[in-house]
């Protein structure tokens, strides 16, 4: 087992075939402290993968790694991003197709957002496409046919943007990507526009905030899909989600199931693009559904931006009702949705870009909802587009879920490890670790033959800041706002992080 | 005893004088002179520029100047990473405990020249008198005694006590690193 | 007419005249020394001081104009900075009508409401103590701030936000406010004593229809201030709330709104103008009657147009603000407000004109005033139905059409009958008369000064000069008019400087006056001038409304007061019957205690809220010894 | 608008010897139809108010025809004497209350005629800042929308609409020669329409004061015929000129290094602060810093120089520039037409 700890990095090989699971090697790489003060949500990562006997990582400060798995010691080491340009690296790096796959983030910096595709020997670089500007840099030739018509014309990515603010508009790429070998395709999320002032990014601000296509060999997109055009709240859209083959309403369909921060639940159609259904998982007011035949988000003007004064009450607010890994169900029936329940208002103020500092342009102060429950497990039938059961959360779950046979494990803030059951949410087992859980829980088999399930505890991530003693939450708008509405979340008696495994019976 | 109590008033007025006074142009050579800061090779403390208790520490005492660090701080992107003061990214200003030192010359050095750990140099985007109106400002949000020349509230969100109403208090512990 | 004795061997019918001026001398005086004069409650010395206080703060302010007229005289002047140049013009509008123009109307009314309604003391002396003291710690609050480069540099009408706690660093913003604090505790103080005065005090068979007409005004003036001032206290609270503990009331993102600070600053701004301009109504009212030679035409009239413009006063304050984008109905029924509030100015100029028309006009000096009043005055009456138009006002809203149009109708309206009051007055106060020759000069000077100082700024203001501008560019070609302007500003300046002169001089050296100089039929002339520290030996009876002319060789005198001690007569509102006899409170230093310990606590208010919580232990504490009962004749009645 | 058989010459004429040349910004010197009606309701009540002064005064000079030199006795009072007076008081009272119906009349139905609606409309947003103005011109394509300071150019006889927005604190938008004033108060929207019915440069001023700086805070309307305004146009939408001398490019690398960048923008580099005004096309402005200087290559040094001197107080800092930097830096200012 391989574990990767934040920034700055060091790389741990676990010989989980001798008891205690001593570390095997270890591996720190050369950092830039400078990162740090560019990580938007603290200085995460989501992590190391293994493949033909190497592991590759991103690290935060631009670079992304190859070890080898056995001894630890370096292949290759490329710089990818640049600390420069507001872009640094958390998310995981995809192998596929001999290729490595990967995306920058850093969108409250104003880097523009890029997915690039690296040779997995080498580590030289394939070819880099961005989420926004013209349409040679975003990847749009004459194969890019997107479902509705508002995403057909020349140049969007400038053209929906004030003039050269697509020059660090956002859009980053730093959730999951995914791979799908039947249709050879890469599906990948947009962060929000920059900054979140949605004064200074008038228009749709294509590419951002949506769901592409591409082709894996040289990046063009297939079909875009843009789940939240000009983008008023920064929520972005940088998880794709789960790609599903299932019966849609009779018909054997490839899906993709897209839980969005915005609080709704997609449906689409991975070959075109088209949206099959959009229902709320959650309490929404900002907007008032989603236009199935045009694609469109229904917003609702009460909640809109307006210059000089305060935006109230927007549902779901930053970070979005959703920002970790959902899971299915075995028979991919449910899907299983950590939430966030948070609520914000939000101001926008005027925001100069200047390389290397924050680009944001809000000032946001998050909030409980009405009814207090700040986070929720909901388990969703994908068909029926409506929730079966919803596990009530004090605190917005941060991490990944895993639903393993008739079981969802998930982990909470407040350092609880859980186990429902997957048809009632009924809770069959809960475990208090020394800190708060942002990671996703993973499950294996050790080389014992037994299974487990392993999670890394150990608080921050957007929603763990708060409980760093570099935040005083006597400020509102602290990480974000998130102080505001996470006051009581408690400090972790142990700050280092811990992994835990358990053996399942 | 009158002639006494006149002059203390006299003083008193005076100092409120230099606290209310709007100085908006510094000649050059002052502004080279507010340039010398002499850090400790550790990058805290040291001795700031002979120049500043000459001119009366304005940027530390007079509401003008400190208003003007507040203006430039919401100007120049520092609530991007350091909110109003409770940190984000950037650590937070409020509490008191500033990782450099709370000498206003290291403020102003850790303004100007960034410091590791992602605080970005600010020397070609701001001016030095502006750097020592941002440091001066920077210090108030995490003194421990509110200034009554402190800026107060900006016509925004409320996000935290104004600066001349919330000291940090000594009910804050140092951070426990 | 008197009141059943029930000490007859004390009452005042049993003394001559020498023995009772004599025993009423030793219990109304006011004795030598300093902390004698600290302690005194008698309205003469308090109204005296009071104009005199104003008058010192009319010429600072003057001093200001003369240095802003300096500045402006050419296009990029730099006789001063732009930021002392803000300061100069905020503190010559908050100075004027805060420090001089209320203030000094009210200090009119002080000295001259009770002897006009024939009492011996203003009701509540002890009350118009506190309120002249609270009046000289404001004003030395604001003008030691302006000398220590403190002072206010936001404008008379301080709008938010630019006033609020982000746009105005410093205690500047605060020093403003916490000024208004003070002139309205002080004039609201003597606003209640004003009217209960004029309610309660009247001398015997003054009832409504006989009540003089300055005093009419003072009591529709009093009301205006009780009913308006609070507006502002809200207002100057609230930003001080703003600005010391970071409350919202200004600050549109949380809530507050920016145009609620215009509306509660217009709700008492627009009455203001009026709490300046009907006391001089009532000046004027009374110098046409005494220098027409007859009885004022229309007296119901008049009256009646006083209490209509106080009323319609309240209901015309959006006018200042047509251009704040109002709906349109709104702004539409405000223009018709403003307008009609022409009306009843119309009916007092047609009447004053009448009685001047039927009378036999003497053109002394107060008389020259009057006729300044009336050219000036309607003038700048006839801006004010242009400013009252929206569109119209659109154009010249915050220009300097609007300087001249205000000037026209404070200095026109307001100084010119004061001037006149001044010089009419003048020997009731001194028992001198102000010189006629040098008077005349003054008139001229000060009219044609004015006149050319102020017409062409409506040409200013019609060709785009903006207000509050410390410089203008040369190419706008203001220039010359400017520099007209500065220098007749000089001619203006040079006579009210003659003025002063004249009144200093007149002080010592003026022409001895006699009792009633100019055979006034007002009771204010039927005691001696200067009058002594009773005012009336014997309270006098009015059977008509000049009951010095009706009753022109014997006025007749109510009896049954106590000498021994100080003893007034109440008499009922509506037609002053005498009901009882009230004791009036004999000399306190505590009022000043009280002021002084007032004043810490409003000025240390600015810096942290504390002060409130224990600023007002000395406040109670002054206020305890104030009304400590001592075992007097005055705390038994 | 062409008819105005009100307007007063005489008042004109008195302003004329203010100095010479057209007034720019004058209340007088209408340059639209909207400023024309408001000069017509102006000059109407001007000769109303100004007849019913002069007659008031008229009567209150001959109210000195019995006057006396000494104090005499008072008169008797006689009911039968009154009798004339009170006719004539009544009589100007009611002339007063039809005159001011009729002006409260007049002025509703010219406010109705001010506020006309259209759709074809160009749309600018202000915002006003202490103390300079930033237009940007709407466009359906956001790409399309841009952004000037202090000076804009208007098509002749197409109205244009202004969306008023105060960052700060409370500026009044005001071209005299074009329309009245409007407010930009913090936490509304404000609009106004004008239209320029003849070309020429017309001047505005921000009318409510706004602090230090307040009296230069002036900005220039040029009302021209619609072809060169669309040429106005396509022009401001390009971005900066490449720096065609090699002073001009050092200047260049001096300003996108330096503070400048900080706070200015300009277009197709990568300078983007918001908080200083748009340097686009800067030179193809006729002043700088709101109306405070012509834009010549010396002014444009100076003002980088030394700001402080020139506006005391204003939001520019002085950066400290060699006199080599400064020229190219003046340089590069220069070409950016």
């Amino acid at each position: 087992m391989v574990v990767l700890t934040p920034f700055p990095h060091a790389l741990f090989a676990l010989d989980l075939s001798r008891p205690g699971a001593p570390v095997k090697w270890r591996f720190v790489p050369e950092a830039d402290g400078g990162a740090e003060g560019l990580a938007c949500c603290d200085t995460i990562n989501a992590g190391p993968v293994i493949a033909d006997g190497k592991v590759y990582f991103n690290s935060l400060d631009g670079h992304t790694i190859a070890l080898d798995v056995a001894t630890g010691t370096m292949v290759w080491n490329v710089r990818t991003a640049s600390l420069d340009r507001g872009e640094t690296l958390t998310g995981a790096p995809l192998i596929a197709d001999g290729k490595i796959f990967i995306g920058n983030s850093g969108d409250d910096f104003g880097a523009r957002g890029w997915i690039a595709a690296l040779d997995a020997q080498s580590g030289h670089e394939l070819w880099r496409r961005f989420s926004t500007g013209p349409d040679d840099n975003v990847g749009i030739g004459p194969g890019f046919q997107p479902f509705y018509a508002h995403d057909h014309g020349q140049n969007l990515g400038a053209a929906s943007w004030p003039p050269s603010g697509w020059q660090h508009g956002g859009g980053s790429v730093s959730g999951t990507i995914l791979f799908d070998p039947v249709l050879h395709l890469l599906f990948h999320g947009t962060g929000h526009p920059a900054p979140w002032n949605p004064d200074q990014h008038d228009g749709d601000n294509k590419w951002t905030s949506g769901l592409f296509a591409r082709d894996p060999e040289d990046g063009m997109a297939k079909w875009f899909d843009q789940i939240d055009p000009h983008d008023l709240f920064a929520l972005g859209s940088a998880e794709p989600g789960l790609a599903i083959d299932r019966d849609w309403h009779g018909a054997a369909r490839h899906l993709l199931i897209h839980p969005d921060p915005d609080g709704y639940v997609y449906v689409l159609d991975r070959a075109n693009g088209q949206v099959l259904s959009a229902a709320p998982f959650t309490t929404v007011n900002a907007t008032r559904g989603v236009d199935l035949a045009t694609g469109e988000l229904r917003r609702d003007s009460n909640r809109a931006s307006r210059f000089g004064t305060m935006t109230r009450d927007v549902c779901p607010g930053w970070p979005g009702a959703t920002a970790a890994h959902s899971a299915p169900s075995a028979d991919g029936r449910l899907l299983f949705i950590p939430v966030s329940r948070l609520c914000m208002d939000m101001e926008a103020r005027n925001v100069s870009y200047i390389e290397g500092t924050a680009f944001v342009g809000a000032n946001v102060r998050a909030k409980s909802p009405a009814d207090g429950l700040r986070g929720a497990l909901v388990a969703w039938d994908i068909e029926a587009a409506k929730p079966v059961w919803t596990v009530p959360e004090p605190f917005p779950l941060a991490g990944g879920v895993l639903a393993l046979g008739g079981v969802v494990f998930y982990g909470t803030l407040d350092g609880w490890f859980k186990a429902v059951d997957a048809e009632s949410g009924r809770t069959l087992w809960q475990f208090h670790a020394a800190s708060g859980i942002i990671g996703d829980p993973i499950a294996y088999r050790g080389p014992d033959g037994r299974p487990y399930v392993a999670v890394l505890a150990g608080l921050g991530g957007s929603f763990g800041m708060v409980a760093k003693s570099s935040i005083d939450k006597r400020d509102a708008t602290a990480a974000n706002g998130l102080a505001n509405a996470l006051q009581d979340l408690p400090e972790p008696s142990d700050p280092s992080g811990t992994l835990y495994a358990f053996g399942l019976p | 005893m009158t002639r006494r109590l006149l002059i203390l008033a006299g003083l008193l007025a005076l100092a409120a004088c230099k606290r209310e006074q709007r100085e908006v142009r510094l000649d050059p050579p002052a502004l080279d002179a507010l340039d010398q800061v002499a850090l400790m090779p550790n990058g805290i403390g040291g001795a700031p520029p002979d120049v500043l208790p000459a001119l009366g520490r304005p940027y530390e005492t007079n509401a003008y100047q400190l208003s003007q660090g507040k203006r430039l701080y919401g100007w120049f992107n520092c609530t991007g990473c350091h909110a109003n003061g409770g940190g984000n990214v950037g650590p937070a200003l409020m509490e008191g405990w500033w990782r450099y030192g709370p000498d206003v010359q290291s403020i102003f050095a850790s303004i100007r020249d960034g410091r590791p750990h992602g605080m970005p140099a600010f020397k070609d985007k701001l001016t030095t008198e502006q750097i020592w109106q941002l440091a001066g400002y920077v210090q108030t949000i995490g003194t421990y005694a509110a200034k009554t020349a402190a800026p107060t509230r900006n016509d925004e969100m409320q996000s935290r006590p104004s600066e001349s109403r919330g000291p940090a208090g000594a009910d804050i512990a140092p951070p426990s690193r | 007419m008197s009141v059943a004795p029930e000490e007859p061997e004390v009452l005042d019918r049993r003394l001559d005249a020498a023995a009772l001026d004599r025993r009423l001398d030793a219990v109304w005086q006011t004795p030598r020394g300093l902390w004698a004069a600290l302690a005194t409650v008698d309205h003469k010395i308090i109204g005296r001081r009071y104009i005199a206080t104003a008058f010192v703060f009319l010429a600072l302010g003057g001093l200001l104009a003369v240095a802003m007229r300096l500045q402006l005289a050419r296009p990029e002047a730099r006789v001063m900075s732009a930021d002392r140049y803000n300061q100069v013009f905020t503190m010559h509008g908050a100075n004027m009508m805060f420090l001089f123009a209320v203030p000094v109307m009210e200090a009119m009314a002080v000295y001259l409401v009770p002897l006009m309604v024939g009492t011996r003391n203003i009701a509540f002396p002890r009350l118009n103590a506190f309120s002249y003291w609270m009046y000289v710690a404001g004003g030395i609050v604001l003008w030691g701030a302006f000398v220590f480069d403190m002072g206010p540099d936001i404008g008379w009408f301080a709008y938010v936000p630019l006033s609020g706690p982000q746009y105005a660093p410093g205690k500047r913003a605060d020093i403003w406010a916490q000024m208004i604090t003070f002139t309205e505790v002080s004039a609201l103080a003597v606003a209640v004593e004003l009217v209960v005065t004029i309610f309660k005090q009247r001398a015997p068979g003054m009832s409504l229809d006989r009540i003089p007409l300055f005093v009419w005004s003072m009591l529709v003036t009093s009301f205006l201030i009780i009913i308006a001032m609070p507006a502002i206290m809200v207002a100057s609270t609230s930003l001080i709330l703003d600005r010391l503990i970071g409350t919202h009331f200004f600050n549109p993102a949380e809530g507050g709104d920016v145009l609620l600070w215009q509306h509660l600053f217009w709700f008492f701004g627009h009455p203001e103008v009026y709490i300046i301009f009907l006391p001089a109504v009532g000046m004027v009212s009374t110098l046409v009657v005494t220098f027409s030679r007859r009885p004022v035409f229309g007296y119901l009239g008049l009256v009646l147009a006083v209490i209509s413009t106080g009323i319609l006063a309240f209901g015309l304050w959006v006018h200042h603000m047509f251009v704040t984008g109002l709906p349109r109905l709104g702004e539409s029924f405000f223009t018709g407000s403003s307008m009609a509030i022409a009306i009843p100015s119309g009916v007092q100029i047609f009447c004053w004109l009448a009685t001047l028309w039927s009378g036999r006009p003497v053109l002394k000096v107060p008389l020259l005033f009057v006729y300044a009043f009336l050219f000036t005055f309607v003038m700048g009456g006839m801006t004010g139905v242009m400013v009252a138009s929206v569109p119209f006002d659109t154009q010249v809203h915050d220009t300097y059409f609007v300087v001249a149009h205000f000037h026209y109708v404070l200095v026109g309206g307001a100084v010119f009958p004061l001037m006149g009051a001044v010089y009419y007055w003048f020997p009731k106060i001194t028992g001198r008369l102000m010189s006629e020759r040098v008077g005349r000069w003054v008139a001229g000077l000060v009219f044609v000064g004015f006149n050319l100082t102020f017409f062409p700024m409506h040409l200013l203001g019609l060709a785009g000069m903006p207000r509050r501008v410390y410089t203008y560019p040369a190419e706008m070609q203001w220039g010359s008019v400017n520099l007209f302007i500065s220098l007749s500003a000089l001619v203006l300046a040079s006579g009210f400087l003659l003025f002063f002169w004249d009144a200093f001089r007149s002080l010592r050296h003026g022409i001895p006056a006699g009792d009633n100089p100019w055979d006034a039929p007002t009771l204010e002339w039927a005691t001696s001038s200067p009058p002594p520290s009773y005012n009336f030996a014997r309270l006098p009876v009015v059977s008509s409304a000049y009951p010095l002319w009706d009753e022109r060789d014997a006025l007749s005198v109510a009896t049954g007061l106590r000498p021994d001690r100080r003893e007034v007569l109440v008499s009922s509102v509506a037609d002053a019957r005498p009901e009882a006899r009230e004791s009036s409170p004999r000399n306190s230093i505590w009022p000043l205690w009280t002021a002084i310990a007032t004043s810490i606590m409003l000025v240390w208010s600015i810096f942290t809220p504390w002060a409130v919580v224990w600023g007002s232990i000395p406040i109670a504490t002054a206020l305890i010894g104030w009304f400590w009962p001592k075992g007097v004749p005055e705390d038994d009645a | 608008m062409t008819a105005r058989p009100l307007r007063l010459p005489a008042l004109a004429a008195v302003l004329a010897c203010g100095g010479c040349g057209t007034p720019w910004q004058s209340a007088l010197h209408p340059g639209g139809a909207q400023a024309g009606g408001l000069l017509d309701l102006i000059t109407i009540f001007t000769a109303v108010c100004g007849i019913v002064w002069l007659l008031v005064m008229i009567v209150t000079l001959l109210t000195l025809r019995r006057r006396r030199a000494g104090i005499e006795a008072p008169l008797p009072r006689d009911e039968g004497t009154e009798r004339r007076p009170r006719r004539a008081v009544q009589a100007a009272v009611a002339t007063t209350v039809v005159i001011i119906a009729g002006l409260t009349l007049l002025s509703f139905f010219v406010t109705r005629g001010l506020t006309a609606d259209d759709p074809q409309a160009l749309v600018v947003r202000v915002r006003a800042y202490q103390w300079w103005w930033e237009f940007t011109y709407q466009d359906p394509r956001p790409d399309q929308a841009f952004t000037v300071a202090n000076e804009i150019h208007v098509p002749v006889g197409r109205p244009v609409r202004f969306l008023l927005e105060a960052p700060d604190v409370i500026h009044s938008f005001w071209v005299p020669s074009l329309a009245g004033k409007q407010d930009l108060i913090p936490g509304r929207s404000n609009e106004i329409t004008l239209v320029a019915d003849q070309p020429g440069v017309y001047r505005g001023q921000c009318a409510q004061f706004c602090g230090l700086q307040h009296a230069h805070m002036a900005f220039l309307v040029i009302a021209e015929p619609p072809d060169r305004f669309a040429a106005w146009q396509v022009a401001q939408r390009q971005p900066a000129p490449e720096p065609a001398t090699d002073e001009a490019s050092v200047g260049r690398r001096i300003f996108l290094a330096r503070q400048c960048a900080a706070c200015h923008t300009i277009q197709g580099t990568t300078a983007s602060g918001t908080l200083g005004p748009d340097l686009t096309h800067v030179a193809s402005r006729r002043y700088i810093a709101a109306g405070l200087l012509p834009t010549t290559r010396g002014s444009l040094a100076a003002w980088t120089a030394d700001p402080q001197t020139l506006k005391p107080g204003n939001n520019m800092p002085m950066v400290p520039l060699g006199s080599d930097e400064l020229s190219a830096v003046s340089a590069y200012l220069t070409s950016l037409r």
